[in-house]
């Protein structure tokens, strides 16, 4: 469990929404292995997002430090933080948004590159090398984005993020926008690329049976606040918190019920989160306390952390 | 329409049959004839050659307040969408201002100070234009900037100068020339009423909206100078007009249905 | 929306402000002494100019002229006029004061409503021969100005036909060109406006849920299509009177109608600052007082904005 | 021109066609659908964008976009006739046959109409009740959606409400006049997980309850197997294979299906490596000659290319194809 590519160490991200304070992410702890992979789901307005863009220091925490291989990334000076940039990349959820229109397909990869100064013999060799990384024909680079499929864009998209040769790739709903046989070439890829280079990836997506398919590790997240965490395995077959447990069940999938009597109510306005335990107003399980305290992220089984007071208890 | 416009007004004082300010008057609003084609106004000049070298005043005006506003507004408009914060509070309270005030009164009064004349006009709808660019580019860059691609550059490592220069910037320009030239149309009404008020183009400088001002008084007995330059005004700006419609149908297919 | 409705009082305040303080700096860094002008061939009359100087407050510091200026027009006391010496500018605008409004009102109510049929027709007959039709009327009735479109027609209806007096004020067959000339750019604004914002409605989804529904064409288009633009159409509405006070201007001046457009221009070119920058200072408090009615009904139409959290 | 109705039938579609341009622009979206409900059936139509799904709904309740041609044998829909009928007909037809719920809440309601007034639209223009009574039944309508306080809530704007209120307002709004039949359009694609599962719960009952059919357009066959009867499933403006969902969802006999099945990652158990389908869905501006699945399918022989094979029966299930993946006969349940 050692060489922590990336930690996150009690980050929060707040915005300021009509006057009001959104913690858009809560104190978040968070430690990214080598070479594996972590996924992270929750519903929409959750925080994944915003959890990815700390990551990547695309905006900078409210309060907390975001570390890369230990060392202060807010405290980088501008010219290590370019060069820090070449290290880890993200791959978006829309293809047709995170390709300028205007740029040719080999200026798009390439783009990473030029920011790092590489001299143009280097950048054209390196094109060259991610395309066929990606399985994308070589003529692709004097073409438009809008030449392509959404299948093939996502693949320029994971070029792209590839081509500075990383160690740490972000995955922010890189598959949710694509058609279910589409869904399933990328997702091989990813986990091919992974294993050929030794990628670490954080797996961001609303889709549970995606996040399973790729992860080792998991985090469910709920209102900006990380309300559990474990392997994979365990995390799916052995859920502790609550809240897990309603989103496993209500995943629609063939051969298995739909339980959606476990469910209730939507989730809270973010400018007006419950106290206590987020969770409470749609827990099953909550009690007085569940009200007045927010329940830490601890250890509910061997390796398996669970922010609730009751972890593993059923309802009936 | 546009391509013979413009050639006109660059060619104007070689195809002007005559000087546009050499006065004869025995041709004091004489009718057309092999010598003054369109006749001869009240001091007896040749309308043909005064249409011709109004023109260029028309065109030279449009463009020169065209590229003033089009620096300023998209270098404001800029700064206000992407640096946010303070400056965009204050770029854009300026523009609301101005729009706050019509056009015609922010002309009347620089006119007022500055007294009537080209650089009056020129700096009074310059006042008046910059605003509508500087928040179409502003809108543009705060759209702009949550892209998606944007964001990857970011994460790129691509520096702010340059996603501004190669992001941002070429994917304003389909909007802004369309804009531009919907804008030449406006900005040449725009001269023609106030030297049509006698607030902008002065004599001996020819304008179309001076020699319809000045023709009017006759239009009982001599309608040629008033319609002649009714008919160049008109058909310029509708030229432009249809130009710059044309120009968005072709460049952004989603607002073809005008 | 009380926070929403105290950002455009606001503004409203601003811009008056603005005015005042621009109209200020018009009336006293002009080019040259009005006094001299005023004195004419007395120019070496020195009580006279001590007098007029006094009279107009100019023997004062700036500062304090400033603060007469401010209080007098709170007062509604314009100043007086440098053309006509001692007479407040109030009488000299006093004929305009009642011409002007009468021009641009009922232009206002033609235009709104006219340019509102022909575009709302525009649209849903989209694409056909109407449409076209409309559309290349509105288009030239954007592109010409306003005085072109009146030398056309004073010459074909007043001149060859005979039908409409030339020029002046006072009779109801005066104020129909007048009228029509000043509302012919605005209603074909209006109508363009309307024909795109009425497709774009047409064009959402709720238009199709309430066809989903049964509700008949019309109701589609009056109650949901046409409803729904008009929350857009309110805020350039507002805009196209900036459209109207121009051709007010510009028909007093063709006309020969001593309105306030005409004053102001006549002012200019006599040196009569105080009578420019108080016609100036009426038509932005008009304006003003028109774009905040706008922002006040916007928010009575569209709920997103009455019942936003503040 | 009258039609001979079955009482039980909520939906009969006979070889719809859609077809948008002329000449060489020409383009068939829709060829050949051919479908029918009953009564108190959910039939889920299954499929990728593009493939047609959204459009054969649509189509069958007259609301395609202007410029789409349709042509169908027969299109009854709740019990009415909606392929002659035009004009006035068809808006007595709409909202009271059949009830439409769409996919985005947020841009399906009007936001400058209260859900009060957009429910009570349809009650007002078919039921002709008087003020009173109409307010109601829209009362009656919202509990019966699952809204907590019903009566409170039917001045609330849309944007005052959350995105799952949002989809139960529209199914009230749809089923205001009791129809016999329901489109919904990926009525879940817009909500969360969590959501999802309490409105696919709702309408599953709301059919059962009130006997109405429902055709759910969805791309997700979890939630195929959530709530239909019967699938439908689509590829390339054509149907290639129906049969009751449970059935198809475990064994498809087309290749396609089988392939879309076989891509899915599970929430309920994790596989070393999904068995991706190779290619891509093909544009309608240049289908396949043949079977349109031909060139991405492992079982295509040369006659796939050539001919288009039809929607045979077999057993409960129909399936378009000439290599079939089983050919074992099924008994009725």
């Amino acid at each position: 469990m050692s060489d922590p590519v990336l930690t996150l160490d009690r980050v929060s991200r707040d915005y300021v929404r009509a006057g009001r304070r959104l913690a858009a992410v809560d104190e978040v702890d968070l430690v990214v292995h080598r070479g594996k992979t972590l996924g992270i789901v929750g519903e929409s307005g959750c925080g994944k997002s915003t959890l990815a863009r700390l990551a990547l220091h695309l905006v900078p925490p409210s309060s907390g430090r975001v570390l890369r291989e230990g060392q202060d990334i807010a405290r980088l000076d501008a010219g290590a933080l370019r060069r820090l940039r070449a290290r880890m990349q993200i791959v978006f959820q829309d293809p047709n948004a995170s390709l300028n229109p205007r740029w040719r397909v080999g200026a798009i990869i390439a783009e990473p590159l030029r920011a790092q100064g590489w001299s143009r013999q280097k950048r054209l060799d390196r094109v060259s090398e991610v395309l066929d990384l990606v399985g994308l024909p070589q003529d692709a680079v004097d073409r438009l984005p809008s030449a392509f499929s959404g299948g093939q864009k996502q693949r320029i998209g994971i070029a792209r993020a590839l081509a500075p040769e990383p160690d740490l790739l972000i995955c922010d709903e890189a598959v949710s926008a694509l058609d279910a046989s589409i869904q399933a070439q990328i997702l091989n890829l990813l986990t091919d690329l992974q294993a050929r280079l030794g990628l670490t990836m954080v797996f961001i997506s609303h889709n549970l049976a995606v996040v399973r398919h790729v992860s080792q590790r998991v985090a469910v997240m709920y209102l900006g606040r990380i309300v559990e965490l474990a392997s994979e395995a365990d995390l799916f077959d052995r859920p502790q918190h609550p809240y897990t447990r309603t989103l496993i069940a209500a995943v629609p999938e063939p051969g298995r019920p739909l339980q959606a009597g476990s469910v209730r109510g939507e989730p809270p306005d973010a400018l007006a989160p419950p106290s206590g335990c987020h969770f409470h107003p749609r827990c099953p399980l909550a009690q007085n306390i569940c009200r007045r305290i927010s329940p830490p992220l601890i250890e509910a089984a061997s390796g398996h952390l669970a922010s609730c007071h009751f972890p593993g208890a059923s309802a009936s | 329409m546009v391509v013979f416009i413009v050639l006109v007004a660059v060619f104007a004082h070689w195809l002007a049959p005559h000087s546009y300010t050499r006065t004869d008057l025995f041709m004091s609003w004489s009718l057309p004839d092999a010598r003054y084609l369109l006749g001869g106004d009240a001091v007896g000049r040749d309308i043909l050659s005064r249409l011709l070298v109004g023109a260029q005043v028309s065109l030279t005006i449009a463009f020169s307040v065209l590229t003033i506003v089009l620096i300023v507004g998209t270098v404001l408009g800029t700064i206000a969408g992407w640096h946010g914060g303070w400056a965009d509070g204050l770029i854009t309270r300026a523009t609301d201002l101005t729009l706050a005030f019509p056009e015609l009164i922010i002309a009347i009064i620089v006119a007022a100070i500055m007294g009537p004349g080209v650089p009056a006009v020129i700096v009074a709808l310059s006042l008046v234009g910059w605003t509508g660019i500087a928040r179409i580019v502003r809108s543009l860059t705060l759209s702009l900037r949550n892209e998606a691609f944007v964001e990857a550059a970011m994460a790129a490592g691509t520096r702010p100068a340059a996603i501004i220069v190669f992001h941002l910037l070429p994917n304003m320009v389909p909007a802004l020339v369309v804009r531009a030239t919907a804008g030449i149309g406006f900005i040449i009404m725009e001269e023609a009423t106030l030297s049509f008020l006698g607030l902008g183009v002065q004599e001996p400088q020819p304008t179309w909206g001076g020699m319809i001002r000045d023709g009017l008084p006759a239009l009982r007995t001599e309608p040629w100078m008033a319609m002649a330059a009714s008919a160049a005004l008109a058909f310029t700006i509708v030229g432009f007009n249809l130009f710059g419609d044309g120009l968005r149908d072709a460049l952004d297919p989603r607002g073809a249905r005008r | 929306m009380s926070q929403y409705l105290a950002r455009r009082i606001a503004s409203f305040v601003a811009m008056i402000a603005v005015a005042v303080i621009a109209t200020f700096i018009a009336n006293r860094f002009v080019p040259g002494d009005p006094v001299l002008v005023m004195l004419g061939d007395q120019s070496s009359n020195l009580d006279l100019a001590a007098r007029l100087r006094a009279d107009y407050g100019l023997d004062l510091p700036l500062h304090e002229q400033f603060v007469r200026y401010v209080t007098g027009l709170l007062r509604g006391d314009l100043g007086l006029s440098f053309r006509f010496p001692g007479v407040p500018v109030g009488e000299v605008i006093a004929d305009g004061l009642r011409i002007s409004p009468v021009i641009g009102l009922a232009a206002l109510v033609l235009s709104l409503t006219l340019g509102t049929l022909l575009g709302a027709i525009a649209a849903v007959r989209a694409g056909s021969l109407v449409d076209t039709g409309l559309m290349f009327v509105v288009v030239i009735g954007l592109s010409v100005p306003g005085f072109v479109v009146a030398t056309g027609l004073v010459w074909l209806l007043s001149v060859r036909l005979g039908w409409l007096p030339v020029a002046g004020w006072g009779t109801p067959q005066q104020a129909i060109l007048p009228i029509i000339v000043a509302a012919i750019g605005p209603i074909a604004y209006f109508a363009r406006l309307t024909r795109t914002f009425l497709l774009e409605t047409l064009g959402q989804d709720y238009v199709r849920t309430a066809r989903a529904k049964g509700v008949p064409e019309r109701g589609v288009v009056l109650h949901h299509a046409l409803r729904n633009a008009t929350v857009p159409l309110l805020t350039v509405a507002g805009i196209m009177m900036g459209g109207l006070i121009t051709g007010t201007i510009v028909v007093e001046n063709i006309f020969n109608i001593q309105g306030l457009g005409r004053i102001a221009v006549t002012s200019i070119a006599a040196r009569d600052y105080p009578v420019t920058m108080g016609i100036v200072l009426l038509f932005t408090l008009f304006y003003g007082t028109i774009n905040l009615l706008v922002d006040i009904a916007y928010v009575l139409v569209d709920p997103r904005i009455r019942l936003a959290v503040s | 021109m009258t039609i001979p109705v079955d009482l039980h039938e909520a939906l009969t579609i006979e070889d719809l066609r859609v077809g948008i341009g002329r000449g060489r622009d020409r383009v068939e979206l829709l060829d050949g659908i051919s479908l029918s409900l009953r009564r108190g059936e959910i039939l889920a139509l299954v499929g990728e964008s593009g493939s047609g799904k959204s459009m054969t709904a649509l189509a069958a309740a007259r609301l395609l976009p202007p410029g789409a041609e349709l042509g169908a044998r027969r299109l009854v829909v709740g019990g009415a006739d909606v392929a002659s009928a035009g004009g006035a007909a068809l808006d007595r037809i709409r909202g009271k046959s059949f009830g439409f719920v769409f996919q985005e809440p947020m841009t399906s309601l009007n936001p400058l109409l209260t859900i009060g007034e957009q429910i009570a639209e349809p009650i007002r223009l078919h039921l002709h009740l008087d003020r009173a009574a109409t307010r109601s039944r829209v009362i009656d309508l919202l509990g019966a959606v699952g809204f907590p306080a019903a009566s409170t809530r039917l001045d609330d704007y849309p944007h005052q409400l959350s995105g799952g209120q949002r989809q139960r307002a529209m199914i009230a709004m749809a089923i205001a006049c009791n129809p016999p039949f329901l489109f919904a359009d990926e009525p879940t694609t817009a909500l969360d997980v969590t959501t999802q599962a309490q409105v696919l719960t709702l309408l599953r009952s709301l059919c059962r309850e009130r006997g109405m059919g429902m055709l759910l357009i969805t791309h997700d066959l979890g939630v195929v197997s959530a709530v239909a009867d019967r699938v439908a499933v689509m590829y390339a403006g054509r149907i290639v294979e129906t049969g009751p969902a449970a059935a198809v969802l475990a064994a498809p006999h087309h290749p396609y299906a089988d392939a879309l099945r076989r891509a899915l990652p599970r929430v309920s158990a994790k596989v070393a490596r999904l068995e991706a389908l190779e290619g891509q869905p093909p544009s309608p501006r240049a289908f396949p000659t043949g079977c349109r699945f031909h060139p991405r399918c492992a079982r295509a022989t040369a006659r796939c290319r050539t001919s288009v094979p039809a929607l045979v029966p077999s057993g409960l299930r129909t399936v378009a194809c000439f290599n079939p993946i089983a050919e074992t006969k099924e008994t009725a349940p």
